[in-house]
């Protein structure tokens, strides 16, 4: 690509008449021309010295996709002879236009950055400790490798274990690897949002957590979002920050709810200060304020929730023989199947029908929620009951329930309120919270309306759907406990593996992995309960780890550690949608590696044709031809090992774009035009909502799980929160003694949010761990901001306690019963911008029971007590 | 030419120089709002105005030491 | 012709401090040293608190002290309105850096060389060409910049300068923007011709009400500042970076 | 008499207490060039100042305080020969050529310690030359007060010392050629004494006006700057010339008390010259005390809020030790010197101690005047900035006055440091 393409950011008339320049090199002619640079410093000057021809400097422009974060910027490398000097935004990317977050810039010193791992590695002292490695060749560090996942995928392919943290280029490793060596796979997600993608998925039939429409959306609330600091759902950060900004400018108002004010800070009108982990009862309260001032979308709760279905005594649905749901047709006062032509159902009511009572879904909510008064939330949650009804009042007022809008042809329902909510499902009722919270926007009828509430890009039924509601319970689960008695919904990738594999018995679990291929992921680093991961993966017999850098737990445990690529390869392919403009794009090598690294896709070729599963129609290129879609002609041989630009171009070709690869080399970004509302508003859809109906107001499968649970003889404590309306209680870590005072939760910053890298120039903007703590709070305790502290964390359940020592930092922006630590400290090892950069929050956090949601994600948050720490 | 003559020739001669210097010769004075703020008019005024200062001060050494005493001036 | 300058919109800054970044890869400027600095900033008490954010680039005033108190006329003012340093005739006084009511000056407290972010030296980049003591050196900050010709571009040049934010004069040469605001995100930093009303900082001067950084000192700075109002001493600076220079 | 055989004064006699101070003093200058080396080939790393604004530090520090001392002192020598000499002030004439000698050497010590100051100091001499600014308040101190005041000291010290050096040219020995240089042909004659006279006057008539305007533009220095809290203000100059005037009085009398204990005059310099230089003590000790009552009251009364932190800094913050000490420092001595002229005695071992006294409180004032309108005085709300000398700093500043003790040393040794009686050598002539 040449410069030229370079457009969008130049300014008015130049001044100077400059356009293409030989450039003197900088080095040969400041160290040439230097002269008596001792004493006095350098006196002047760069003109070359005589005799020295100035090198012609050679500039182009590589279009690629960042590798940093995870939404996958457009990027421009600026080259000067073949060295990137510079990243910038890609102009046409939709996702972020020309622009960049300062990770996004900053990983230019990863493709430099001496302190990676340069070769592969072999360990050469025990395991448990700071690793001593040799150098080995590629050949043999994958011989080794792949003879030890042979040997035990030959006994049992579940003993192998493959573990992601973020990869972006699924369909070749999630799926052909995973596919082709049959192995277990783990990945980040119960440490993510997990639990709300199960609420969503489970509710509304959509992967994703809450985000708003947010070119119409006028009334936000922002739960626990952390836009200033961290990101969000979908995106890491750059593309919600423009669109709120622009919303912003319009007039969105936006309503903070967060213990500490960060979440959209400088953009907030108005601040809820929220207890942690109380954010269901809020909900609920908000829930009963709509109903009681009847601000809700009778039609929307009729025809695409279950709020209709009648409900007997027993918590099951009232069933015809076929087995369909019935509501009461109030035409003919009998119940009638769920979306039956020409009936009338009803919301609300209590009938007698063969004898017995039933009711409606929505009437029973009305009960379950009769005593969740704002008086009883406030109590709970530390907001003053007359804020609750005043937001309530505006979600009502903004909600315009009834109003419509005309687009590309549809009308189609206007409801311009919706939340905004990430990571805050990281709480122990985390899940039936973000239930809770879906509620709001469904009394409102603003679910896929118009401004309302969004989930995922598109509108697609998840998998998950139907699959939660088909209660499957195994005696014979895995370490990920998925249908297990204990956690039948999770991830599969629960946070209790670390548990699972400390004492597999415990859980029915037969057997644990023994070989472990760690790709891009830091669990001793990166995941709460560092003891019980160190724990556990001091149990796998043989570890591989590929990484760039040297993770905390490949210094502590690998065997061999592969080197990985970071910027420069292929990769792909990636979504470049904003919501609202499609694009697909490719991560092209802006240069060639420095250091003797491999792209991933290298690697597993190489690891799947040693292990002999590269070739043939159950292979990894079958299995890479399947999940990238690739059709006649345009698929891979299945006889020859492909190289990665082969497989994009061939990839490429098969999208229609007959340059194949090279368009992208060239453009770096596809294209594909605005979103249709047919495909982005489920109401203009043929079948509404993509089919997903209707949305579970009640989960009356979360009923018969836990009655199965309960049958299979699972403590209650495991079954508790499997309740088909979302019920409050108090969460276990209440249990701690009273001396453990505060709460513990911890955040992202922009800096390092999901970038996972010991880069030095955002390091150097966040330096250093510090515990953020209201003045108020840290003066009771007679400590000062920049005093070293001890922070102690107690789990309720166990009565273990767990100290670091860190650095106190006023914010009066955080409640005084709140303390709060950022993440990516002490992560990675061996690297001057990382070392003794402070400990990781993730040492106090606990796992386990009372410290998971019933979905087995993890909670973080903890009570903990701070105190001087102890003079050395 | 007398001693008194040249020193305060010299003394003239200095001041002038100086005032040459200071004003007209070096960056001019003001708000600084162009390039040519941050250059002297002329080149090396500012050695110019040094000269001018040691001008008026070796006018007495002049004074004194000007041949016409018991001895010569050897220095 | 064309005077520059910048406005800032706060009501869009979220602080994210992308533009410190890209400056500091565009003008290779050494550790510690911030020529664009953004302010996190807090205020109030518990639960009626306020953050904001302030970017604050070099304010190349129209009136600008540290151009006045130079004794060398290496800090000089430039027609196009900037404020600019020529590091061939800063004798390192450090007097404009004092005189600085904004505390925008990075003074090259040791050989740039050998204040890069990693040591590039590393024997493992040997291929690697060094230039000014990095793998990713900025050609373009070596070329005389302007109708003088001075060597006005880029950080990181020698040890015992003074250099601060250039509004990468390098980049205007060429018709680019500032890389600051050609990569903000939000579009908070506004940049162009403030002599032409047609330019989008003159735009929104006369669509938003705005105000300047220390106006009372009468310095003129060329750097509005619109949707939000100045700092003031309630304001705590919150999550300051680390810019030191050690040893 | 034995006496005449010998060079006045002490002069090409190495004895074992010139040893010693030469000895003190080149240890302290070696330490000085490796300590300035090191700074040299590091970078100013080697100090503690940093950036005024993220890094929170100061741009200037020790280097800077020591140049406003020296061009203190330097400013008080002159100023008290000049007007010894114009008032014709018998008693005190014994400190005239002391009190030049050490002008000369504290300008080139305040010259030294601004190329310590300055990052590119072989580049500062070709580009001040080429290019140096009036606007800029440095230019004062470049080319008025380091250039044009250290030519005119140089010759106001040359002239007045012809007469003398023109007695000693007769004497054989290893320093008449530098003697005869001096001379230049000084006879001695009635018109030459004449000229002598009238040069002097007109000299002294030049310089004092120079020497306000130079010592002042220091003053401007820090004055005319409006973004600095604690700096702009009119009463930063004559402050300036008060204190300078203090810090060098104070100098003077240890030299000359140096001088009547190592040389033995006691008569030349008697008790009431110490008396008078006492006075001058006491009068400009409180005519600053006058300028620090003003200032904190102004402060005091209607400082805006930037302003109040950086009093607030030197008043009750960090600094506060250095503020208390140097007031302390200053109304001591006045109190001491004052009860002494209420009783009518003089006691040298007291002026000593008050002049010893006075010059640490001007060091610790031009610190406080430097530093914290740097690290307190940031208008943006920048977190609180902190400088402490580094080691470094130290080493070259404290060499910097054992080369001001050098020079002085071997001065003394070749050419008399006392202007000789009318009579001196008489006999031979």
């Amino acid at each position: 690509m040449t410069k030229e393409k370079k457009s969008g950011t130049r300014v008015g008339p130049k001044w100077g008449q400059v356009t293409r320049r030989t450039f003197l090199q900088g080095v040969a002619a400041t160290s040439g021309a230097v002269a008596g640079s001792s004493l006095f410093g350098d006196l002047i000057t760069l003109s070359p010295l005589p005799g020295e021809s100035p090198k012609p400097l050679h500039e182009d422009w590589i279009p690629t996709t960042c590798w940093i974060g995870k939404q996958e910027c457009g990027m421009l490398a600026r080259r000067i002879n073949g060295h990137v000097v510079k990243l910038e935004g890609l102009p046409a990317h939709p996702r972020n236009r020309g622009t960049l977050c300062p990770k996004g810039i900053a990983q230019i010193q990863a493709l430099y950055d001496p302190n990676r791992v340069k070769a592969p590695l072999l360990r050469t002292n025990e395991k448990g400790v700071k690793g001593t490695w040799r150098e080995i060749s590629w050949d043999d560090a994958l011989d080794l490798v792949a003879e030890r996942i042979g040997e035990a995928r030959d006994r049992d392919p579940s003993l192998f274990v493959w573990q992601k943290g973020r990869s972006k280029a699924k369909p070749l490793y999630d799926k052909a690897f995973v596919g082709a060596t049959g192995a277990l796979k783990l990945h980040h997600g119960a440490f993510c949002s997990d639990a709300g993608y199960r609420a969503m998925e489970y509710t509304i039939g959509m992967h994703g957590v809450m985000h708003p429409d947010f070119k119409h959306t006028q009334y936000l609330l922002s739960w626990g979002w952390n836009i200033t600091g961290g990101g969000g759902n979908k995106y890491c950060w750059l593309t919600w920050a423009q669109q709120l900004v622009e919303a912003r400018q319009r007039g969105l108002r936006v309503i903070d709810i967060d213990p500490r004010l960060r979440s959209a800070a400088h953009f907030a009108d108005e601040w809820l200060p929220v207890r942690p982990g109380t954010d269901m009862p809020l909900a609920l309260a908000l829930c009963k304020v709509l109903i009681d001032q009847d601000t809700i979308d009778r039609p929307y709760l009729t025809t695409y929730t279950n709020s209709s279905h009648l409900l007997q005594e027993d918590g099951s649905f009232l069933r015809d023989d076929e087995g369909s749901p019935l509501v009461w047709d109030e035409e003919t006062e009998t119940p009638r199947p769920f979306g039956s032509e020409g009936i009338s159902p009803a919301l609300e009511g209590v009938y007698s029908w063969d004898g017995a009572q039933v009711r409606t879904v929505f009437s029973s909510f009305k009960d379950h929620i009769s005593t969740a008064t704002p008086e009883w939330a406030a109590e709970i949650t530390g907001i003053p009951a007359n804020q609750i009804r005043k937001i309530g009042r505006e979600l009502g007022d903004n909600a315009m329930i009834g109003s419509t809008i005309e687009i590309e042809g549809h009308t189609l329902p206007y409801r311009p309120v919706a939340i905004m909510a990430y990571h805050m499902s990281q709480q122990e009722l985390g899940f039936q919270a973000l239930r809770a919270m879906t509620f709001i926007p469904m009394l409102l009828g603003a679910i896929g309306a118009v401004g309302g509430q969004f989930t995922d890009l598109t509108w697609k039924e998840h998998k998950n759907w139907k699959k939660l509601d088909n209660i499957e319970i195994t005696d014979t689960p895995n370490i990920t406990l998925k249908g297990s008695k204990y956690y039948p919904i999770n991830s599969n990738n629960s946070s209790l593996v670390a548990h699972v594999m400390k004492d597999p018995l415990r859980y029915g679990v037969s057997g644990i992995p023994e070989v472990a291929l760690l790709h891009h992921v830091n669990p001793l680093g990166s995941f709460p309960d560092q003891k019980a991961n160190r724990e556990a993966y001091a149990k796998l017999k043989f570890v591989a780890v590929i990484d760039p850098w040297l993770s905390l737990t490949a210094d502590l445990y690998a065997d061999v550690v592969l080197p990985a690529s970071t910027l420069e390869k292929y990769e792909g392919p990636m979504k470049g949608t904003d919501q609202y403009e499609d694009a697909v794009a490719l991560r092209i090598p802006p240069m060639e590696p420095i250091f003797d690294t491999r792209s991933e896709i290298e690697i597993y070729l190489d690891l799947c044709e040693r292990l002999g599963v590269l070739n043939g129609e159950k292979g990894y290129l079958a299995l890479v031809n399947k999940n990238l879609k690739l059709k006649p002609p345009y698929t891979l041989p299945l006889d020859k090992k492909p190289t990665p630009r082969e497989i994009y171009d061939i990839w490429a070709k098969g999208q229609g774009i007959k340059e194949g690869v090279a368009f992208f080399e060239d453009n770096g970004v596809l294209l594909k035009g605005a979103v249709p509302a047919s495909k982005r508003y489920p109401m203009a859809m043929d079948t509404p909502f993509g089919g997903v109906v209707p949305h579970r107001l009640y989960g009356e499968s979360l009923l018969g799980y836990a009655r199965k649970m309960e049958e299979r003889g699972a403590p209650e404590i495991y079954w508790r929160d499997y309740t088909p309306f979302p019920v409050w209680r108090t969460p276990t870590l209440e249990g701690s003694p009273a001396k453990y005072d505060l709460y513990l939760t911890s955040f992202h910053k922009i800096e390092f949010k999901q970038s996972r890298t010991p880069i030095p120039f955002v390091r150097e903007l966040a330096p250093t761990q510090v515990l953020e703590i209201n003045p108020s709070a840290a003066r009771a305790r007679g400590l000062e901001d920049g005093d070293r502290v001890q922070v102690e964390s107690h789990n309720a359940v166990t009565g273990e306690t767990r100290k670091i020592e860190t650095t106190v930092r006023f914010r009066e922006s955080i409640r005084p019963d709140v303390v709060a630590m950022p993440h990516h400290y002490g992560e990675h090892t061996k690297h001057p911008w990382v070392d003794g950069t402070g400990p990781t929050p993730n040492t106090l956090f606990f796992t386990g029971e009372g410290y998971v949601s019933n979905t087995a994600d993890q909670t973080y948050l903890v009570k903990v007590r701070v105190s001087k720490a102890p003079r050395r | 030419m007398n001693r008194t003559a040249i020193a305060i020739w010299m003394v003239v001669a200095g001041f002038s120089l100086q005032f040459f210097a200071y004003f007209r010769w070096a960056a001019p004075l003001g708000a600084p709002t162009s390039p040519a703020f941050s250059d002297p008019r002329i080149p090396y005024a500012p050695a110019a105005f040094i000269f001018g200062v040691m001008l008026v001060f070796l006018s007495a050494v002049v004074y004194e030491l000007q041949g016409g005493g018991e001895g010569e001036s050897d220095g | 012709m064309a005077r520059y300058g910048m406005v800032i919109d706060l009501s869009r800054c979220h602080g994210c401090r992308a533009c410190m970044v890209a400056c500091k890869v565009e003008n290779n400027t050494p550790k510690g040293s911030f020529w664009n600095y953004v302010f996190r900033f807090e205020e109030g008490v518990f639960p009626e608190t306020r953050v904001s954010f302030l970017p604050r680039p070099c304010m190349h005033c129209d009136n600008a002290p540290c151009v006045k108190v130079c004794p060398v006329g290496s800090r000089h003012k430039t027609l196009e309105g900037l404020t600019l340093t020529d590091w061939d005739r800063c004798i390192g006084c450090r007097y404009c850096e004092v005189a600085c009511p904004y505390g925008v000056n990075c003074f090259n407290w040791k050989d740039p060389k050998k204040n890069r972010y990693l040591d590039w030296s590393d024997p493992s980049l040997e291929g690697v060409e060094l230039s000014h003591g990095m793998p990713y050196a900025n050609p373009d900050l070596d070329l005389p910049q302007g109708s003088q010709g001075r060597h006005t571009a880029g950080g990181g040049r020698m040890k015992g300068v003074v250099e601060k934010c250039t509004f990468c004069v390098h980049r205007l040469e060429k018709g680019l923007l500032p890389a600051c605001a050609a990569n903000c995100p939000v579009g908070a930093l506004v940049f162009g011709d403030l002599d032409d009303p047609e330019s989008p900082p003159s735009q929104l001067l006369r669509e938003k009400p705005h105000f300047r950084l220390l106006e009372g000192e009468g310095t003129e700075p060329r750097v509005y500042y619109v949707g939000g109002a100045p700092p003031t001493t309630a304001s705590r600076q919150i999550e300051a970076v680390k810019a030191r220079v050690e040893r | 008499m034995n006496e005449k055989k010998r060079l006045p004064f002490g002069m090409g006699r190495l004895g074992t207490k010139w040893w010693v101070l030469v000895g003190v003093s080149l240890t302290l200058v070696t330490r000085g060039i490796i300590a300035y080396s090191q700074q040299a080939s590091e970078g100013e790393v080697v100090t503690g100042m940093r950036d005024i604004g993220p890094m929170g530090g100061a741009a200037w520090g020790l280097y800077i305080v020591f140049v406003v001392y020296f061009v203190g002192i330097s400013f008080t020598g002159i100023c008290l020969a000049s007007l010894i000499r114009l008032l014709n002030l018998k008693v005190l004439r014994p400190i005239v050529r002391p009190a030049e000698v050490m002008t000369v050497i504290a300008l080139i010590l305040g010259a030294l310690a601004i190329l310590a100051d300055v990052g590119q100091p072989g580049r500062a001499f070709l580009m001040l030359l080429k290019y140096a600014r009036p606007q800029s308040p440095f230019f004062g101190t470049f080319a008025m007060v380091i250039s044009g005041y250290l030519f005119g000291s140089l010759v106001y010290l040359y002239l007045h010392g012809r007469p003398d050096a023109a007695v000693l040219a007769k004497r054989p020995g290893l320093l008449q050629r530098f003697h005869r240089w001096w001379a230049a042909g000084y006879g001695d004659t009635p018109p030459e004494r004449a000229r002598r006279v009238r040069s002097s006057f007109w000299l002294s008539v030049a310089l004092l006006p120079l020497l306000i305007t130079a010592t002042s533009t220091l003053g401007f220095v820090f004055g005319l700057q409006g973004g600095r809290p604690g700096w702009f203000g009119s009463l930063q100059a004559p402050g300036f010339v008060v204190m300078a005037g203090l810090s060098g009085v104070g100098v003077l009398i240890l030299i000359a008390a140096g001088l009547r204990q190592a040389l033995g005059e006691k008569e030349r310099l008697n008790l009431e010259l110490f008396r008078w230089l006492a006075d001058f003590l006491l009068v400009l000790l409180a005519g600053y005390l006058y300028f620090l009552v003003v200032e904190w009251l102004t402060n005091s009364y209607a400082a805006g809020p930037s302003e109040s932190l950086v009093s607030q800094a030197i008043l009750a913050g960090e600094n506060a030790w250095i503020f208390w000490g140097s007031v302390a420092f200053l109304t001591l001595p006045a109190f001491l010197l004052l009860l002494q002229r209420l009783r009518g005695r003089v006691s040298l071992p007291l002026i000593v101690a008050c002049g010893v006294m006075v010059n640490l409180a001007a060091i610790a004032k031009r610190f406080l005047i430097v530093v914290p309108s740097q690290t307190h005085g940031m208008l943006l709300p920048y977190s609180t900035g902190s400088y402490t000398p580094s080691l470094v700093e130290w080493e070259i500043v404290i060499g910097l006055v054992g080369l001001g003790g050098l020079l002085f040393a071997l001065f003394v040794k070749g050419f008399p440091i006392l202007e000789l009686d009318r009579d001196y050598l008489g006999g031979t002539k």
